[in-house]
Protein backbone atom coordinates (compact mmCIF):
# COMPACT_ATOMS: atom_id res chain seq x y z
CA UNK A 1 0.00 0.00 0.00
CA UNK A 2 1.97 3.29 -1.34
CA UNK A 3 1.59 6.23 1.06
CA UNK A 4 2.98 9.84 0.05
CA UNK A 5 5.15 11.13 2.62
CA UNK A 6 4.61 12.40 6.05
CA UNK A 7 7.49 14.53 6.76
CA UNK A 8 9.44 15.95 4.27
CA UNK A 9 12.89 14.54 4.75
CA UNK A 10 15.65 17.56 4.84
CA UNK A 11 17.56 18.38 1.73
CA UNK A 12 20.21 18.19 4.63
CA UNK A 13 23.49 20.60 3.36
CA UNK A 14 25.20 18.01 6.03
CA UNK A 15 24.24 14.75 5.41
CA UNK A 16 24.92 14.23 8.95
CA UNK A 17 21.77 14.32 11.93
CA UNK A 18 19.03 12.59 13.82
CA UNK A 19 16.73 9.57 12.85
CA UNK A 20 13.64 9.36 14.17
CA UNK A 21 12.91 5.49 15.72
CA UNK A 22 9.49 4.06 16.55
CA UNK A 23 9.00 1.24 17.70
CA UNK A 24 5.06 -0.48 17.89
CA UNK A 25 3.99 -3.42 19.45
CA UNK A 26 4.87 -6.83 20.51
CA UNK A 27 8.38 -5.32 19.28
CA UNK A 28 8.19 -1.84 21.71
CA UNK A 29 7.17 -4.26 24.69
CA UNK A 30 10.12 -6.55 23.86
CA UNK A 31 12.96 -3.26 23.58
CA UNK A 32 10.81 -1.69 26.08
CA UNK A 33 11.49 1.47 24.51
CA UNK A 34 8.80 3.74 22.08
CA UNK A 35 10.66 5.99 19.94
CA UNK A 36 14.72 6.43 20.52
CA UNK A 37 16.89 9.14 18.27
CA UNK A 38 19.71 8.00 16.56
CA UNK A 39 22.23 10.03 14.90
CA UNK A 40 23.96 9.29 11.32
CA UNK A 41 26.49 10.81 10.11
CA UNK A 42 25.99 9.58 6.55
CA UNK A 43 22.93 7.99 4.90
CA UNK A 44 22.42 4.16 5.10
CA UNK A 45 20.31 1.64 4.71
CA UNK A 46 17.88 0.17 6.45
CA UNK A 47 19.33 -3.14 7.21
CA UNK A 48 23.00 -1.46 8.00
CA UNK A 49 20.45 0.67 10.57
CA UNK A 50 19.63 -2.32 12.17
CA UNK A 51 23.27 -3.46 12.62
CA UNK A 52 23.92 -0.20 13.96
CA UNK A 53 21.51 -0.34 16.74
CA UNK A 54 22.31 -4.21 17.43
CA UNK A 55 25.94 -3.10 17.92
CA UNK A 56 24.80 -0.22 20.61
CA UNK A 57 21.74 -2.57 21.97
CA UNK A 58 23.53 -6.04 21.41
CA UNK A 59 20.13 -7.59 23.34
CA UNK A 60 17.62 -6.62 21.09
CA UNK A 61 19.45 -8.68 18.50
CA UNK A 62 17.30 -11.47 18.59
CA UNK A 63 13.96 -9.37 18.18
CA UNK A 64 15.48 -7.03 15.54
CA UNK A 65 16.62 -9.73 13.61
CA UNK A 66 12.87 -11.36 13.73
CA UNK A 67 12.26 -12.39 10.30
CA UNK A 68 8.74 -11.09 9.87
CA UNK A 69 9.83 -7.78 11.26
CA UNK A 70 8.54 -4.73 9.44
CA UNK A 71 9.81 -1.56 8.61
CA UNK A 72 8.09 2.02 7.05
CA UNK A 73 10.34 4.75 6.44
CA UNK A 74 8.46 8.04 6.41
CA UNK A 75 5.57 6.17 7.10
CA UNK A 76 5.88 4.10 4.13
CA UNK A 77 6.53 0.64 4.07
CA UNK A 78 9.70 -0.31 3.05
CA UNK A 79 12.23 -3.00 1.99
CA UNK A 80 15.20 -3.36 4.18
CA UNK A 81 17.45 -2.06 0.71
CA UNK A 82 15.70 1.44 1.23
CA UNK A 83 18.27 4.53 2.15
CA UNK A 84 17.84 6.58 5.50
CA UNK A 85 18.66 9.95 5.66
CA UNK A 86 18.88 12.42 8.10
CA UNK A 87 15.87 14.03 9.28
CA UNK A 88 13.73 10.40 8.46
CA UNK A 89 11.52 9.04 10.18
CA UNK A 90 11.79 4.90 10.59
CA UNK A 91 9.60 2.69 12.58
CA UNK A 92 9.82 -0.88 13.28
CA UNK A 93 6.90 -3.01 14.01
CA UNK A 94 5.44 -6.61 13.82
CA UNK A 95 2.81 -7.92 10.83
CA UNK A 96 -0.40 -5.81 11.95
CA UNK A 97 -3.54 -6.92 13.46
CA UNK A 98 -6.06 -4.51 13.58
CA UNK A 99 -9.76 -4.91 12.73
CA UNK B 1 -17.95 10.63 -3.19
CA UNK B 2 -16.29 11.13 -0.12
CA UNK B 3 -14.08 9.75 2.67
CA UNK B 4 -14.45 9.99 6.47
CA UNK B 5 -11.63 8.16 8.26
CA UNK B 6 -11.66 7.83 12.29
CA UNK B 7 -8.99 6.41 14.75
CA UNK B 8 -10.07 7.10 18.20
CA UNK B 9 -10.25 5.95 21.59
CA UNK B 10 -14.11 6.75 22.02
CA UNK B 11 -16.82 4.10 20.87
CA UNK B 12 -18.69 4.78 18.05
CA UNK B 13 -22.77 4.68 17.17
CA UNK B 14 -23.71 2.46 14.27
CA UNK B 15 -27.04 4.03 14.03
CA UNK B 16 -25.41 7.46 13.55
CA UNK B 17 -23.23 6.39 11.47
CA UNK B 18 -25.56 4.80 9.46
CA UNK B 19 -27.77 7.82 9.51
CA UNK B 20 -24.80 10.08 8.11
CA UNK B 21 -24.19 7.46 4.91
CA UNK B 22 -27.66 7.76 4.04
CA UNK B 23 -28.67 11.37 4.66
CA UNK B 24 -28.85 13.84 2.15
CA UNK B 25 -27.45 10.58 -0.48
CA UNK B 26 -29.88 10.51 -3.36
CA UNK B 27 -28.70 8.14 -5.99
CA UNK B 28 -27.26 5.02 -3.40
CA UNK B 29 -30.09 2.24 -2.84
CA UNK B 30 -27.53 -0.19 -1.04
CA UNK B 31 -25.27 0.34 2.42
CA UNK B 32 -23.29 -2.36 3.66
CA UNK B 33 -21.63 -2.30 6.83
CA UNK B 34 -19.40 -4.49 9.06
CA UNK B 35 -18.86 -3.85 12.67
CA UNK B 36 -16.20 -5.62 14.75
CA UNK B 37 -16.39 -6.08 18.33
CA UNK B 38 -14.08 -7.74 21.18
CA UNK B 39 -15.16 -11.33 21.59
CA UNK B 40 -13.60 -14.59 22.86
CA UNK B 41 -10.85 -15.25 20.09
CA UNK B 42 -9.24 -18.01 21.19
CA UNK B 43 -10.89 -21.23 21.95
CA UNK B 44 -10.44 -22.31 25.37
CA UNK B 45 -9.38 -19.24 26.88
CA UNK B 46 -11.25 -16.39 28.24
CA UNK B 47 -10.81 -13.08 26.11
CA UNK B 48 -11.77 -10.42 28.95
CA UNK B 49 -10.39 -7.17 27.20
CA UNK B 50 -8.27 -6.17 23.93
CA UNK B 51 -5.59 -3.48 24.14
CA UNK B 52 -5.26 -1.46 20.59
CA UNK B 53 -2.34 0.46 19.93
CA UNK B 54 -1.23 1.93 16.28
CA UNK B 55 0.95 4.33 14.10
CA UNK B 56 -0.62 7.63 14.42
CA UNK B 57 -0.23 9.40 11.16
CA UNK B 58 0.30 6.35 9.21
CA UNK B 59 -2.73 4.20 10.28
CA UNK B 60 -4.82 7.06 8.77
CA UNK B 61 -3.47 7.50 5.62
CA UNK B 62 -3.54 3.67 4.79
CA UNK B 63 -6.92 3.67 5.66
CA UNK B 64 -7.52 6.54 3.25
CA UNK B 65 -5.58 4.81 0.79
CA UNK B 66 -7.21 1.93 1.03
CA UNK B 67 -11.21 3.49 0.92
CA UNK B 68 -9.14 4.93 -2.56
CA UNK B 69 -8.58 1.24 -4.01
CA UNK B 70 -12.14 0.52 -3.07
CA UNK B 71 -13.57 3.96 -4.52
CA UNK B 72 -11.09 3.46 -8.06
CA UNK B 73 -12.65 -1.00 -8.31
CA UNK B 74 -15.73 0.14 -6.83
CA UNK B 75 -18.59 2.56 -7.40
CA UNK B 76 -18.85 3.91 -3.72
CA UNK B 77 -19.98 7.31 -3.25
CA UNK B 78 -19.50 7.30 0.68
CA UNK B 79 -16.83 5.15 2.76
CA UNK B 80 -16.79 5.35 6.17
CA UNK B 81 -13.81 3.77 8.36
CA UNK B 82 -13.66 4.15 12.26
CA UNK B 83 -11.38 1.97 14.33
CA UNK B 84 -10.65 2.26 17.95
CA UNK B 85 -7.77 1.97 20.20
CA UNK B 86 -7.20 1.42 23.50
CA UNK B 87 -8.52 -0.84 26.20
CA UNK B 88 -11.50 -2.04 25.32
CA UNK B 89 -13.73 -4.96 27.02
CA UNK B 90 -15.63 -7.66 25.74
CA UNK B 91 -18.80 -6.71 24.31
CA UNK B 92 -17.33 -3.54 22.77
CA UNK B 93 -16.99 -2.19 19.24
CA UNK B 94 -13.80 -2.12 17.45
CA UNK B 95 -13.96 -1.22 13.80
CA UNK B 96 -16.92 0.44 11.51
CA UNK B 97 -16.52 -0.02 8.07
CA UNK B 98 -19.41 1.38 6.10
CA UNK B 99 -20.11 1.93 2.25
CA UNK B 100 -22.65 3.17 0.06
CA UNK B 101 -23.13 2.50 -3.53
CA UNK B 102 -25.67 2.16 -6.19
CA UNK B 103 -25.13 -1.56 -6.81
CA UNK B 104 -25.68 -3.72 -4.17
CA UNK B 105 -22.59 -6.50 -4.96
CA UNK B 106 -20.64 -3.41 -4.91
CA UNK B 107 -21.62 -2.31 -1.58
CA UNK B 108 -20.63 -5.97 -0.40
CA UNK B 109 -17.79 -6.29 -2.43
CA UNK B 110 -15.94 -2.90 -1.28
CA UNK B 111 -16.75 -3.11 2.25
CA UNK B 112 -15.28 -6.89 2.49
CA UNK B 113 -12.34 -5.21 0.57
CA UNK B 114 -11.67 -2.58 2.84
CA UNK B 115 -11.77 -4.50 5.74
CA UNK B 116 -9.54 -7.75 4.21
CA UNK B 117 -7.00 -4.75 3.01
CA UNK B 118 -7.48 -3.42 6.74
CA UNK B 119 -6.55 -6.85 8.85
CA UNK B 120 -3.39 -6.81 6.12
CA UNK B 121 -2.04 -2.98 6.21
CA UNK B 122 -3.34 -1.00 8.59
CA UNK B 123 -0.94 0.00 11.23
CA UNK B 124 -3.02 -1.91 13.93
CA UNK B 125 -1.52 -4.49 17.10
CA UNK B 126 -4.00 -5.87 19.41
CA UNK B 127 -3.02 -7.52 22.82
CA UNK B 128 -5.98 -10.12 23.97
CA UNK B 129 -6.35 -9.99 28.30
CA UNK B 130 -6.70 -12.50 29.89
CA UNK B 131 -7.47 -13.22 33.71
CA UNK B 132 -3.86 -13.87 34.43
CA UNK B 133 -1.79 -12.84 31.50
CA UNK B 134 -2.20 -10.95 28.24
CA UNK B 135 -0.65 -11.80 24.66
CA UNK B 136 -0.29 -10.33 21.86
CA UNK B 137 -2.15 -11.22 19.00
CA UNK B 138 -0.26 -12.82 16.07
CA UNK B 139 -0.97 -12.22 12.50
CA UNK B 140 -3.47 -14.51 10.94
CA UNK B 141 -2.67 -16.72 7.83
CA UNK B 142 -6.48 -16.69 6.74
CA UNK B 143 -6.40 -12.56 6.78
CA UNK B 144 -3.39 -12.93 3.78
CA UNK B 145 -5.09 -15.63 2.08
CA UNK B 146 -8.60 -13.27 2.18
CA UNK B 147 -6.83 -10.97 0.16
CA UNK B 148 -6.43 -13.58 -2.77
CA UNK B 149 -10.16 -13.50 -4.44
CA UNK B 150 -9.31 -9.34 -4.70
CA UNK B 151 -6.44 -9.90 -6.92
CA UNK C 1 -29.29 -19.51 16.90
CA UNK C 2 -32.14 -17.07 16.19
CA UNK C 3 -33.85 -15.80 13.47
CA UNK C 4 -36.11 -12.52 13.08
CA UNK C 5 -38.42 -12.11 10.00
CA UNK C 6 -40.66 -9.32 9.66
CA UNK C 7 -43.07 -8.06 6.81
CA UNK C 8 -43.98 -4.55 8.05
CA UNK C 9 -45.48 -1.25 6.25
CA UNK C 10 -43.28 0.61 9.98
CA UNK C 11 -39.99 2.04 9.19
CA UNK C 12 -37.32 0.51 11.02
CA UNK C 13 -34.05 1.70 12.71
CA UNK C 14 -30.92 -0.12 11.71
CA UNK C 15 -29.07 1.63 14.98
CA UNK C 16 -31.95 -0.53 17.33
CA UNK C 17 -31.95 -3.81 15.34
CA UNK C 18 -27.92 -3.49 15.44
CA UNK C 19 -27.58 -3.38 19.07
CA UNK C 20 -30.39 -6.17 19.17
CA UNK C 21 -28.18 -8.66 16.76
CA UNK C 22 -24.81 -7.20 19.21
CA UNK C 23 -26.37 -7.49 22.54
CA UNK C 24 -25.87 -10.64 24.74
CA UNK C 25 -24.07 -12.09 22.35
CA UNK C 26 -20.68 -13.56 23.40
CA UNK C 27 -18.98 -15.23 20.50
CA UNK C 28 -19.93 -13.25 17.76
CA UNK C 29 -17.16 -10.86 16.58
CA UNK C 30 -18.50 -9.94 13.23
CA UNK C 31 -21.83 -8.14 12.16
CA UNK C 32 -22.57 -7.52 8.60
CA UNK C 33 -25.70 -5.18 7.46
CA UNK C 34 -27.40 -4.46 4.12
CA UNK C 35 -30.10 -1.87 3.66
CA UNK C 36 -31.67 -0.96 0.88
CA UNK C 37 -33.45 2.54 0.16
CA UNK C 38 -35.60 4.32 -2.65
CA UNK C 39 -33.55 5.77 -5.04
CA UNK C 40 -33.75 7.06 -8.32
CA UNK C 41 -33.71 3.74 -9.82
CA UNK C 42 -34.49 3.89 -13.58
CA UNK C 43 -31.84 6.28 -15.38
CA UNK C 44 -32.93 9.50 -16.51
CA UNK C 45 -36.70 9.31 -15.04
CA UNK C 46 -37.36 10.53 -11.83
CA UNK C 47 -38.79 8.14 -9.02
CA UNK C 48 -40.89 10.01 -6.28
CA UNK C 49 -41.59 6.89 -4.48
CA UNK C 50 -42.14 2.73 -5.01
CA UNK C 51 -45.13 0.96 -3.78
CA UNK C 52 -44.78 -2.53 -2.65
CA UNK C 53 -46.46 -5.68 -2.40
CA UNK C 54 -46.08 -8.99 -0.94
CA UNK C 55 -48.26 -12.41 -0.16
CA UNK C 56 -48.65 -12.81 2.96
CA UNK C 57 -47.48 -15.80 4.90
CA UNK C 58 -45.80 -17.08 1.95
CA UNK C 59 -43.20 -14.08 2.04
CA UNK C 60 -42.60 -14.73 6.03
CA UNK C 61 -42.03 -18.74 5.22
CA UNK C 62 -39.80 -17.78 2.19
CA UNK C 63 -37.63 -15.20 3.90
CA UNK C 64 -36.83 -17.46 7.18
CA UNK C 65 -36.49 -20.92 4.55
CA UNK C 66 -33.32 -18.24 2.84
CA UNK C 67 -32.21 -17.82 6.88
CA UNK C 68 -32.08 -21.05 7.13
CA UNK C 69 -30.60 -22.30 4.50
CA UNK C 70 -28.02 -19.44 5.23
CA UNK C 71 -27.17 -21.03 8.73
CA UNK C 72 -26.41 -24.50 6.83
CA UNK C 73 -23.63 -23.02 5.01
CA UNK C 74 -22.27 -20.35 7.00
CA UNK C 75 -21.91 -20.31 11.16
CA UNK C 76 -24.66 -17.51 11.53
CA UNK C 77 -25.23 -17.01 15.23
CA UNK C 78 -28.32 -14.43 14.74
CA UNK C 79 -30.06 -13.47 11.01
CA UNK C 80 -32.82 -10.13 10.76
CA UNK C 81 -34.56 -9.73 7.89
CA UNK C 82 -37.49 -6.92 7.75
CA UNK C 83 -38.78 -5.72 4.32
CA UNK C 84 -41.12 -2.87 4.47
CA UNK C 85 -44.61 -2.82 2.18
CA UNK C 86 -46.62 -0.40 1.09
CA UNK C 87 -45.88 3.89 -0.80
CA UNK C 88 -42.20 4.40 0.49
CA UNK C 89 -41.01 8.32 -0.93
CA UNK C 90 -37.54 8.65 -1.73
CA UNK C 91 -35.18 8.13 0.58
CA UNK C 92 -37.03 5.65 2.74
CA UNK C 93 -35.59 2.34 4.16
CA UNK C 94 -37.03 -0.95 2.11
CA UNK C 95 -34.84 -3.85 3.23
CA UNK C 96 -32.94 -4.27 6.04
CA UNK C 97 -30.84 -8.03 6.39
CA UNK C 98 -28.25 -8.18 9.43
CA UNK C 99 -26.31 -11.12 10.54
CA UNK C 100 -23.29 -12.02 13.34
CA UNK C 101 -20.81 -14.71 12.97
CA UNK C 102 -17.90 -15.51 14.64
CA UNK C 103 -15.61 -14.87 11.13
CA UNK C 104 -16.13 -12.08 9.19
CA UNK C 105 -16.02 -13.72 5.63
CA UNK C 106 -18.99 -15.90 6.89
CA UNK C 107 -20.86 -12.80 7.60
CA UNK C 108 -20.26 -11.08 4.92
CA UNK C 109 -21.03 -13.85 2.43
CA UNK C 110 -24.19 -14.74 4.68
CA UNK C 111 -25.82 -11.29 4.18
CA UNK C 112 -24.89 -11.55 0.67
CA UNK C 113 -26.25 -14.74 -0.20
CA UNK C 114 -29.72 -13.62 1.58
CA UNK C 115 -29.71 -10.63 -0.27
CA UNK C 116 -29.63 -12.72 -3.55
CA UNK C 117 -31.90 -15.12 -2.79
CA UNK C 118 -34.72 -12.58 -1.41
CA UNK C 119 -34.52 -10.62 -4.23
CA UNK C 120 -35.04 -14.11 -6.75
CA UNK C 121 -37.23 -16.10 -4.67
CA UNK C 122 -39.27 -13.71 -1.99
CA UNK C 123 -43.05 -12.71 -2.65
CA UNK C 124 -42.68 -9.03 -3.04
CA UNK C 125 -43.50 -6.68 -6.18
CA UNK C 126 -42.68 -3.54 -6.70
CA UNK C 127 -44.19 -0.46 -8.28
CA UNK C 128 -42.12 2.59 -9.45
CA UNK C 129 -44.17 6.14 -9.24
CA UNK C 130 -42.45 8.82 -10.85
CA UNK C 131 -44.73 12.47 -11.43
CA UNK C 132 -47.07 11.51 -13.89
CA UNK C 133 -47.09 8.19 -13.74
CA UNK C 134 -46.18 4.57 -12.58
CA UNK C 135 -45.18 1.31 -13.80
CA UNK C 136 -44.20 -2.12 -11.90
CA UNK C 137 -40.65 -2.92 -11.92
CA UNK C 138 -39.63 -5.72 -14.56
CA UNK C 139 -37.45 -8.84 -12.61
CA UNK C 140 -33.55 -8.15 -13.23
CA UNK C 141 -31.56 -10.54 -14.85
CA UNK C 142 -28.62 -9.63 -13.02
CA UNK C 143 -30.41 -10.49 -9.92
CA UNK C 144 -30.67 -13.57 -11.44
CA UNK C 145 -26.84 -13.95 -12.27
CA UNK C 146 -26.50 -12.93 -8.73
CA UNK C 147 -27.38 -16.50 -7.29
CA UNK C 148 -24.98 -18.18 -9.74
CA UNK C 149 -22.09 -17.83 -7.36
CA UNK C 150 -23.47 -19.64 -4.44
CA UNK C 151 -24.38 -22.98 -6.15
CA UNK D 1 -37.14 -22.93 -2.38
CA UNK D 2 -39.34 -25.44 -0.57
CA UNK D 3 -41.81 -24.02 1.92
CA UNK D 4 -43.88 -26.40 4.00
CA UNK D 5 -47.62 -26.37 2.90
CA UNK D 6 -49.05 -23.06 5.08
CA UNK D 7 -52.83 -24.81 4.67
CA UNK D 8 -54.01 -28.29 5.04
CA UNK D 9 -55.95 -29.57 1.34
CA UNK D 10 -58.88 -31.07 3.02
CA UNK D 11 -58.89 -35.03 3.08
CA UNK D 12 -61.82 -34.53 0.75
CA UNK D 13 -64.54 -37.02 1.07
CA UNK D 14 -66.27 -35.28 -1.60
CA UNK D 15 -63.60 -33.75 -4.21
CA UNK D 16 -65.84 -31.21 -4.86
CA UNK D 17 -65.32 -27.73 -3.44
CA UNK D 18 -63.58 -24.04 -3.57
CA UNK D 19 -60.27 -23.48 -4.46
CA UNK D 20 -58.62 -19.69 -3.24
CA UNK D 21 -57.02 -18.12 -6.04
CA UNK D 22 -54.79 -15.37 -5.65
CA UNK D 23 -53.63 -12.85 -7.52
CA UNK D 24 -50.53 -10.47 -6.96
CA UNK D 25 -48.52 -7.31 -8.71
CA UNK D 26 -49.07 -6.45 -12.19
CA UNK D 27 -51.25 -9.24 -12.63
CA UNK D 28 -53.62 -8.50 -9.94
CA UNK D 29 -54.06 -5.05 -11.88
CA UNK D 30 -54.31 -6.37 -15.02
CA UNK D 31 -57.19 -8.47 -14.18
CA UNK D 32 -58.72 -6.33 -11.68
CA UNK D 33 -59.17 -8.78 -9.48
CA UNK D 34 -56.74 -9.76 -6.06
CA UNK D 35 -58.67 -12.85 -4.94
CA UNK D 36 -61.24 -14.92 -6.33
CA UNK D 37 -63.11 -18.71 -5.53
CA UNK D 38 -63.59 -21.22 -7.75
CA UNK D 39 -65.80 -24.08 -7.88
CA UNK D 40 -64.53 -27.63 -8.32
CA UNK D 41 -66.18 -30.34 -8.90
CA UNK D 42 -62.62 -33.14 -8.37
CA UNK D 43 -59.21 -32.33 -9.10
CA UNK D 44 -57.35 -30.64 -11.64
CA UNK D 45 -53.91 -29.36 -12.89
CA UNK D 46 -52.86 -25.90 -12.41
CA UNK D 47 -53.07 -25.57 -16.26
CA UNK D 48 -55.97 -27.29 -16.45
CA UNK D 49 -57.49 -24.67 -13.62
CA UNK D 50 -55.89 -21.96 -15.93
CA UNK D 51 -58.23 -23.27 -18.76
CA UNK D 52 -61.32 -23.50 -17.25
CA UNK D 53 -60.20 -19.59 -15.53
CA UNK D 54 -59.72 -18.55 -19.30
CA UNK D 55 -62.97 -20.25 -20.36
CA UNK D 56 -64.60 -18.60 -17.53
CA UNK D 57 -62.98 -14.80 -18.57
CA UNK D 58 -61.88 -14.98 -21.64
CA UNK D 59 -60.17 -11.68 -21.15
CA UNK D 60 -58.05 -12.48 -18.51
CA UNK D 61 -55.90 -15.28 -22.10
CA UNK D 62 -52.95 -12.89 -22.55
CA UNK D 63 -52.49 -12.32 -18.95
CA UNK D 64 -52.57 -15.79 -17.58
CA UNK D 65 -50.80 -17.37 -20.73
CA UNK D 66 -48.16 -14.97 -20.58
CA UNK D 67 -44.64 -17.46 -20.00
CA UNK D 68 -43.16 -16.11 -17.12
CA UNK D 69 -46.30 -16.17 -14.62
CA UNK D 70 -45.62 -18.13 -11.60
CA UNK D 71 -47.82 -20.34 -9.74
CA UNK D 72 -47.62 -21.48 -5.84
CA UNK D 73 -49.46 -24.17 -4.79
CA UNK D 74 -50.57 -23.46 -1.13
CA UNK D 75 -47.69 -21.07 -0.59
CA UNK D 76 -45.16 -23.34 -2.04
CA UNK D 77 -43.74 -22.74 -5.43
CA UNK D 78 -45.31 -25.07 -8.13
CA UNK D 79 -45.02 -26.35 -11.83
CA UNK D 80 -48.04 -25.46 -14.12
CA UNK D 81 -48.41 -29.73 -13.60
CA UNK D 82 -49.41 -29.85 -9.94
CA UNK D 83 -53.10 -30.94 -9.20
CA UNK D 84 -55.30 -28.54 -7.49
CA UNK D 85 -57.86 -29.94 -4.99
CA UNK D 86 -61.38 -28.49 -3.51
CA UNK D 87 -59.75 -26.33 -0.42
CA UNK D 88 -56.27 -25.30 -1.99
CA UNK D 89 -55.09 -21.90 -2.02
CA UNK D 90 -53.58 -21.20 -5.63
CA UNK D 91 -51.54 -18.10 -6.12
CA UNK D 92 -50.52 -16.58 -9.30
CA UNK D 93 -48.18 -13.82 -10.13
CA UNK D 94 -45.39 -12.44 -12.04
CA UNK D 95 -41.66 -12.89 -11.18
CA UNK D 96 -40.78 -11.09 -7.96
CA UNK D 97 -39.29 -7.66 -7.73
CA UNK D 98 -38.67 -7.21 -3.82
CA UNK D 99 -35.55 -6.30 -2.14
Amino acid sequence: MAVGNAINPNDAISSAGKVELLFFGQLKERLKCSKLSLEITQPLSISELKLRLVSQYPHWQPWLEERELLAALNQTMSSSDEIVKAGDELAFFPPVTGG
Amino acid sequence: MSIHIQVQTDDFNVGNEHNTLCSNNKSDGAVVTFTGLVREFSSGDNVIALELEHYPGMTEQLLKSIAEQAQTRWQLARICIIHRVGYLALGEQIVFVGVTSRHRQAAFEGAQFIMDYLKNHATFWKKEHFKDSSNWVEFKQSDKQALGKWT
